[in-house]
């Protein structure tokens, strides 16, 4: 299932910061300085940050976007949060266990933990958001929710979940982006979606909503009753929805705002904020997600369908010009289809490197001569709406194409029209990147398999199609134990980087730039949608 | 001394034109209670003279020498400031063109107000006294109403009275009339030049009347001053210039008006046979209405009826609006008539299409009023003349050869063929329109107030030379026309239009010598001057 | 002619105009001359400034000649701006005759169908049609041209209105002559200054349409033009001025140029109006 | 002109506004009907994952799987009731979205306006009285130049000079966030924020009136009932104010109000590169996110904004001019 991808929301660039989530995990358990705080935090103060694009609501799986979930994440929390290394960590669920066959959960859950409307969270809850709430909204929860045979709370702190068969990833689902839990008694027997609750959101968070001035700000005050002795520190918090990327860096730079994160601040600034001393430039905090950025083929379309050709193409891209000119520095070259944030990556399969010539003798062995425009072959390739940095990228893989013989025609078309081609199959060439969710069975399989090559974005809309690869995702899919997986993974790696079924270009990786004032602030691989409840001011 | 002199007044014209001075050496007296007219042709300075003396010149003028003194004061040597008070207080001024004089959204009563308001004359109420006192001077009826009427409500003569109740309203010794019913009906007009001499000789004041019309200097004139080329020729106590003109271009001029004497041909034209003859004709326009309000409609021609025999000349007279220019576009079928018949040697032409009646265009011509409008100032004057042979299927050589012939006969040098309408002067240009018409050697020609636009000496030109076409071609001739004299001069008989109607029909001598209806009567008693006789030329 | 010629010589800033338009058109002419190289292509270092590494006006993000991007421009901005009015002149002149002459119901129902178009905020409008036919440099000149045509309707309209009435096109009908004929030949001619006119100025809000969309994002993603210039270089305006600020000054010039020859043609060709500009 | 006079004419207006507004709604549909992609793969899109089903239960919750007429219909007749529907992407009444920003934007584009038309009267005239002097040659050069400049990048200018050079007025949006301003202060907040978007907005306009204005004074300078006034002995300051201004300043009028719409689409730029939270930002998300409700409800809103200030341009017409009662 897919989950992820950037956002697309309609709208153009940035909007990515979909998921990015969980700072510091939830106020849970760890104090502050359990992660990387140094000093005594202090109470008080205010935080600016910037939010875009708006997003249209702030409830958890009624929307699952970027923005959302940036802010969301400190209204809701989720039973778990994730480390920099993906291990799961307290936050509604004190604590927690597997039964050795892997098939059932017992999650004991915080005491004393109210929502913002002063009502009590109990077991309950979390039964209906998971079994009712999530099933209904979110199709990445369905996906994977649909393996539960039973879910139940004996008591009040207690939550047990049953599913089918052992499914090692399935702690990663518990995150507050994956599985924020929401309110029972505000939302049970209702319309999810138009429930009129929706513009007011009720978490147990450490923060909760006071005012949205609709394109203006978003402002999250301190939850006076959270369950979590002394937090949060911070008073209040400002979402800032500042559209024009320029402007967004003159607030950051102004000191208007603190914090920026995601595509708030495009790739070429970046430089200019490492520069500036009162500034943190932090790229951590993005390894739940491990977006992974490639070009879109379309195997259905010939010459693509060949794998020497794809191989050809993959070898005409400059990776590091790609890194150092277009996201300066900021970022990884990708080496396979695995981000080496995901769980199970083998750095010993890397796809081959910048070789424009044996790209070229690729060609001429496959017969593609060129023409006497020097053409060998044409194709069309559809922009991918999402920002200034993607036209860069689509212009400069026109030129690095051409080098080759193989001349792009660009197709400019906005988001809706792009997410629509691609469900449709009707592109040749195009951008993609994809959030990995931790693991490859989460976030990695649904683009390669053959059984999920649908009509629908985000599936394997390319129409690759290898039974040797399905084996592979179906054995680390099904294996109990982490070690099982770990062979099949490395296997199938080193399979895919021989097929290039997709040429993977970047690990994108968004800094998080704030003001150094800020302590701890990107604490876990959620970065900064997560809920905030440890920053302060130091 | 004098009220207002003129003394030797040069004004220079900018450099490069023509000649080097607007007006020469120009001196003039005025004395109180007198009228003195000055009279020439267009660019004769007449109006240059009356702009001197208001300090009223374009920006491009410049007095070059000379003084005008007025009661003892020399204009010229005061400052703007003071020469500005002296106007609308002793010096009074009204134009020509009535319909555009006057503010288009200013009320009639401000524009009055304001002569005794920017001379700070009594306080507000005795103003408005004042205003209403003038109104009614003027003979405007219902003073209350019309003074807060917006100007357009007002028809042309009352828009000229209100122009003279502003130039009155601080009762200046200096009238300047600058051919002030020009633009107006004849009957109009007579009552405007009786109201400003009654007004002239109640308070004594001294006029200073410009005008091209020897009719109207017989009316009203005590002392003439003739110009000619910026140049005074001749001046005189009224009754000698008008008997005893001296100079030969008094003479000339005199001598192209129009002698109120029935035309001496006018016997024998009636004796051909009927050629041409409108019956019951109707046209009516509907005026649009505004929001909710209904249009109405307007008769513009009612049930007319009239014949043209063999070689005659039928004169249409009326004022404007009258109908008699809608009637004759019917004739021509420029206008679809809504009813009656219109009929050219037994056959209807009213029905017919416009391709059907193509064959009887050859057959009827038109010549136009306007010889800046009538002629397409993007063609040659060859093209132009050639077109209608060419149109009508002659070949080009043939129509070019005829068309020199046709210059020649109207009295130009075949080499105005490679010349372009503006290169000509306005009575060439008549020409080229007559030759235009007598290209497609027709049998009627309808000619539309060809020579009202024409100064006089051009005018009697011009009617001469229609008069020798028509006896050497001989050609039958609708002739439209506002001014009796020349209908007197060039018709065999006339039709009186009024209100869309033909009121009066007749051999021209007999109507002019015995009117029978009561409207003919008036316009023939609104004729300038009708009692002075020209005399006849030596 | 002549006189045409003099007058519109004795205008300094139509002369001024003139000249700058020609050069921006031999720019454009020799654009594949003077830079050989496709302006895409990513020849230096990323933010030269202007006169670094041997680049005229310096370098943008990923090292393209701003130079050679602003001469290849040319030629597309004059493209989009040259076609798109010819277009809208195409649909207006056809409308605007047919009202004018035709009078009437037929005019009447020309008119409200041309306010209407006149209501739709025209920006708004060309971003609707673009996006929907997506960019590309046909989209774009149709959006600029549906656009653009109301007011030539009107303005020939106008025209026609009052030349069907002159005299000269009454003595045409007199004679005989042709609807056909006497539109193209009588009236046209005569209408033609203010197209001329307007169609210059047209030009110059052509092509600041087209930089608009382009930097909305809306361009043609093909074609180097000035206003993805400006587009792709806004966000850097601290970091790399000169990357947003030549392509504006470029078409500030081109459109001052064409505003300037659009006055120069207006005064010489009334020259009773000029006089009256002094 | 009588109340009943004025009474029918609005009537009028309003009626034919109507229709001219329905027939705009009526096409926007139709025309981004025509567009590629629908809400639902879009919301696909956003949300990361997507299976049938959910596709599915988007397009039947936005009405999208029923024949287009149908669509159009329901559309139509809803927005006789004012309900312009819910956005799909904000899942808000698209009226309120429309009422949150139209403020903004009137604030804006009235800004704008004023500033523009009367710097633009006031330089044209200086220039119409001034003709052929320097004062005349450098107003209208300045004109020139704001008419030739494309509005987006004038406020790019305008921000690297007065923001990030001089640091004189803030850069982006309409109010500072989180300075808990109150009473006059946050006015005083809100006019620092709006001096550079609506300087940039109205400079190119400022240039159309200047050109305008000068232009028609000129044009009414030469007119007889001038001259009248000059033999009345008028002076020439109250010539100018009572005669030449109130006459000449009926085309600019005519003008402005034609020109509304295109402030409007100017908008658009200006509050992209201010970030400006208006309705011209908020159409062009819409656009890019195929929200057809909120797009057509932008499209209503800015058309009735353009009708509306066309009939008050009508009115203030009529009532300056008293000849357009028989002349309409």
């Amino acid at each position: 299932m897919a989950p992820n991808r950037r956002s697309p929301a309609g709208l153009r660039r940035r909007d990515f910061l979909a998921a990015a989530g969980a700072t510091l995990a939830a106020p849970a358990v760890l104090g502050p300085g359990d992660a990387l705080g140094q000093g005594t935090p202090r109470r008080g103060g205010t935080l600016n940050m910037i939010l875009n694009p708006e997003p249209p609501v702030l409830v958890l799986g009624v929307n699952n976007q970027g923005p959302t979930l940036a802010a969301a994440s400190k209204i809701y929390e989720g039973l778990l949060r994730y480390d920099f290394q993906l291990r799961p960590q307290p936050a509604l669920a004190k604590s927690w266990t597997v039964s050795p066959d892997g098939t059932l959960y017992t999650f004991n859950l915080q005491e004393n933990v109210k929502w913002h409307d002063g009502r009590p969270f109990t077991a309950d809850d979390v039964v209906f958001s998971i079994g009712k709430f999530h099933m209904e909204l979110s199709p990445r929860s369905r996906a994977i929710f649909q393996r539960i045979t039973e879910i139940a709370a004996p008591n009040p702190t207690t939550v047990t979940i049953k599913i089918r068969e052992a499914f090692e990833p399935f702690l990663l689902m518990f995150d507050v982006t994956a599985t924020g839990i929401v309110p029972k008694h505000v939302y049970d027997g209702t319309d999810f979606r138009n429930n009129p609750a929706n513009a007011t959101p009720i978490g147990t968070g450490p923060f909760k909503f006071n005012e949205w001035r609709r394109g203006n700000y978003i402002h999250l005050t301190r939850f006076a009753d959270y369950w979590k002795p002394g937090q949060p520190y911070l008073d209040d918090i400002y979402y800032r929805i500042i559209p024009d990327s320029a402007s967004r860096g003159l607030a950051l730079q102004s000191g208007q705002v603190q914090l920026t994160q995601s595509n708030d601040i495009e790739p070429f600034d970046v430089p200019r904020f490492q520069q500036m001393p009162n500034l943190a430039v932090e790229t951590k905090g993005w390894e739940y997600y491990g977006p992974l950025s490639w070009i879109e083929v379309n195997h259905r379309v010939q010459p693509l369908g060949d794998v020497r050709f794809r191989r050809a193409l993959s070898m005409a891209i400059d990776r590091n010009f790609i890194l150092n000119r277009l996201w300066f520095g900021v970022g990884k070259v990708a080496t396979g289809a695995f981000s080496s944030a995901t769980r199970f990556h083998d750095p010993n399969a890397r796809i081959a490197g910048y070789n424009p010539r044996e790209a070229a003798a690729l060609l001429d062995a496959m017969g593609l001569r060129p023409d006497a425009q020097g053409v060998r072959a044409r194709l069309k390739f559809l922009h991918l709406p999402y920002g200034e940095v993607w036209t860069r990228l689509g212009e400069y893989l026109r030129q690095a194409f051409a080098q080759i013989g193989v001349q792009l025609t660009m197709e400019s078309v906005d988001a809706g029209a792009w997410a629509r081609r691609l469900a449709e199959w009707d592109y040749e060439l195009s951008i993609n990147f994809v959030y990995q969710w931790g693991d490859p069975t989460l976030g990695v399989e649904r683009t390669y398999v053959s059984s999920n090559i649908q009509r629908v974005t985000f599936t394997n809309t390319g129409g690759y199609s290898n039974p040797q690869v399905d084996a592979l995702f179906e054995r680390g899919r099904t294996a109990v134990r982490a070690e099982d997986r770990q062979t099949a993974f490395s296997e199938l790696q080193r399979l895919l980087v021989a097929e290039v079924p997709q040429i993977w270009l970047m690990e994108l990786a968004f800094p998080t730039i704030y003001d150094r004032r800020y302590k701890d602030v990107i604490v876990g691989g959620t970065g900064v949608q997560a809920s905030f409840g440890d920053v302060y001011i130091g | 001394m004098s009220l207002l002199a003129i003394e030797n007044l040069t004004v220079a014209l900018p450099k490069g034109l023509d000649r080097p001075n607007a007006i020469e050496g120009v001196s003039l007296t005025l004395d109180k209670g007198e009228i003195l007219c000055v009279v020439g042709e267009s660019g004769s300075g007449k109006s240059i003279t009356a702009a001197s003396v208001m300090g009223l010149l374009p920006p491009a003028l410049r007095i070059s020498g000379g003084r005008i003194v007025l009661e003892g004061a020399d204009l010229l040597a005061l400052a703007p400031e003071q020469w500005r008070d002296l106007r609308g207080r002793r010096l009074g001024m009204i134009f020509q063109e009535p319909m555009t004089a006057l503010n288009p959204i200013m009320r009639v009563g401000e524009q009055i107000e304001e002569v005794l308001r920017v001379h700070g004359e009594g306080d507000r109420r005795a103003r408005a006294a004042r205003v209403g006192e003038l109104i009614e001077a003027v003979g405007l009826p219902d003073p209350a109403h019309i003074r807060s009427a917006y100007p357009f409500r007002l028809s042309g003569g009352q828009r000229q009275r209100v122009m003279i109740a502003m130039a009155l309203a601080l009762e200046p010794a200096v009238l300047i009339a600058d051919e002030p019913t020009t633009a107006l009906d004849v009957t109009t007009q007579m009552q405007i030049l009786q109201l400003i001499r009654s007004i002239q000789r109640a308070r004594g004041m001294g006029v200073l009347f410009i005008t091209h019309d020897f009719g109207v200097v017989a009316e009203i004139a005590d002392r003439i001053a003739v110009m000619q080329h910026g140049r005074i020729v001749e001046t005189g106590r009224a009754a000698d210039i008008l008997d005893r003109p001296q100079h030969d271009y008094t003479k000339s001029l005199i001598a192209a008006v129009p002698h109120l004497v029935a035309n001496a041909m006018a016997t024998e034209g009636a004796a051909g046979e009927p050629v041409f003859s409108a019956t019951g004709v109707r046209k009516s326009y509907w005026r649009r209405g505004s929001w909710l309000r209904r249009s109405t409609r307007v008769d513009a021609v009612r049930d007319a009826d009239f014949i043209l025999h063999k070689g005659e000349t039928l004169g249409l007279v009326g004022e404007s609006g009258s109908g008699k220019s809608t009637l004759a576009r019917c004739a021509v079928r420029l206008i679809d008539p809504e009813a009656g018949a219109i009929v050219y040697r037994g056959e209807d032409l009213a029905p017919l299409s416009r391709r059907a009646l193509r064959p009887y265009r050859k057959r009827i011509q038109m010549i136009f009023q306007d010889p800046f409008a009538s002629l397409n100032p993007r063609k040659k004057v060859g093209e132009i003349v050639a077109e209608g042979p060419i149109t009508h299927g002659e070949g080009r050589a043939a129509a070019t050869a005829r068309a020199r012939d046709l210059l020649r006969l109207v009295g130009l040098d075949p080499s105005a063929m490679e010349r372009y309408p503006h290169e000509f002067s306005g009575g060439q240009r008549q020409r080229i329109g007559i030759a235009r018409a007598l290209a497609l050697e027709p049998e009627i020609l309808v000619a539309d107030e060809p020579v009202s636009a024409l100064d006089v000496s051009v005018q009697a030109q011009v009617l001469d030379l229609l008069a020798d076409i028509r006896r050497r071609l001989g050609l039958t001739m609708l002739f439209i026309t506002h001014d009796l004299r020349v209908a007197a001069q060039i018709c065999d008989s006339v039709a009186v239009m009024k209100d869309g109607a033909i009121v009066e029909y007749g051999r021209t001598a007999q109507v002019f010598s015995a009117p029978a209806h009561a409207y003919t009567r008036a316009l023939i008693d609104a004729i300038p001057g009708k009692n002075w006789r020209p005399p006849a030329p030596v | 002619m002549r006189d045409f010629a003099r007058r519109f010589a004795r205008n300094v800033g139509a002369v001024f105009g003139l000249v700058l338009l020609l050069a921006v058109l031999a720019l454009a002419l020799l654009a594949p001359v003077l830079f050989p190289v496709d302006p895409w292509q990513m020849a230096g270092v990323p933010f030269a400034p202007p006169l670094e590494d041997g680049f005229l006006l310096g370098t943008d993000s990923l090292g393209r000649d701003v130079a050679a991007g602003i001469a290849h421009g040319a030629h597309i901005s004059l493209l989009v701006g040259l076609v798109s009015t010819v277009a809208a002149i195409a649909i207006g002149v056809t409308l605007g005759a047919v009202a004018g002459y035709a009078g009437g119901r037929i005019d009447d129902a020309i008119m409200r169908f041309t306010e209407f178009f006149q209501t739709i905020p025209s920006f708004v409008f060309a971003i609707v049609l673009v996006a929907i036919f997506t960019p590309s440099i046909s989209s774009i000149i149709a959006a600029i041209a549906i656009v653009s045509w109301p007011p030539v309707t009107r303005v020939v309209r106008g025209e026609f209105l009052s030349l069907r009435s002159r005299e000269f096109v009454q003595a045409a009908i007199v004679l005989g002559q042709s609807t056909p004929r006497i539109i193209f030949g009588q009236i046209l001619p005569n209408a033609l200054s203010p197209i001329i006119v307007l169609g210059s100025l047209m030009v110059a809000s052509a092509i600041l349409l087209e930089s608009a969309l382009s930097f909305l994002g809306l361009g043609d993603p093909n074609v180097m033009s000035w206003g993805f210039m400006i587009g792709a270089g806004r966000s850097v305006i601290r970091l790399a001025w000169w990357m947003s600020v030549f392509p504006g000054v470029a078409i500030f010039l081109t459109v001052l140029a064409l505003n300037l020859v659009g006055e120069g043609l207006s005064d010489a060709l009334n020259p009773r109006l000029a006089r009256r500009r002094g | 002109m009588e109340p009943a006079a004025l009474a029918r004419f609005v009537f009028g207006r309003i009626a034919k506004a109507a229709l001219v507004v329905l027939a705009i709604v009526v096409l926007n549909f139709v025309l981004i009907r025509l567009a590629p992609g629908d809400p639902a793969s879009v919301i696909a899109g956003q949300s990361g994952a997507a299976d049938p089903q959910f596709m599915e239960q988007l397009r039947r919750q936005f009405g999208l799987d029923r024949p287009l007429p149908e669509q159009l219909w329901i559309y139509v007749s809803r927005i006789v009731m004012l309900d312009l529907g819910v956005s799909h992407r904000q899942q808000r009444a698209v009226v309120d979205l429309l009422a949150e920003r139209l403020p903004a934007t009137l604030l804006l584009t009235g800004a704008a306006f004023v500033f523009a038309i009367s710097m633009g009267i006031l330089l044209g005239t200086l220039a119409a009285r001034r003709v052929g002097t320097l004062a005349d040659t450098l107003i209208t050069i300045l004109a020139l130049a704001c008419y030739a400049t494309p509005l987006f990048w004038v406020g790019l200018m305008l921000v690297l000079l007065f923001s990030v050079l001089l640091d004189w007025l803030p850069a982006f949006g309409m109010t500072s966030v989180g300075a808990n301003l109150t009473g006059f202060a946050v006015i005083v907040d809100i006019g620092r924020h709006l001096v550079l978007p609506a300087l940039t907005l109205g400079l190119f306009y400022l240039a159309i009136y200047a050109r305008l204005t000068r232009a028609s004074m000129l044009e009414v300078a030469d007119q007889d009932f001038v001259k009248t006034a000059r033999a009345k002995g008028v002076p020439e300051g109250r010539i100018l104010r009572a005669h030449v201004l109130r006459n000449a300043l009926l085309p600019v009028i005519t003008f402005a109000g034609i020109q509304a719409g295109q402030l409007i689409g100017g908008s658009i730029l200006v509050e992209t590169v201010f970030a400006w939270p208006g309705i011209g930002r908020l159409a062009f998300d819409a656009l890019l996110a195929r929200d057809y409700n909120l797009l057509l409800g932008v499209f209503f809103c800015t058309s009735v904004m353009v009708v509306a200030f066309n009939i008050v341009t009508d009115l203030l017409y009529a009532l300056i001019d008293p000849r357009i009662e028989v002349a309409s």
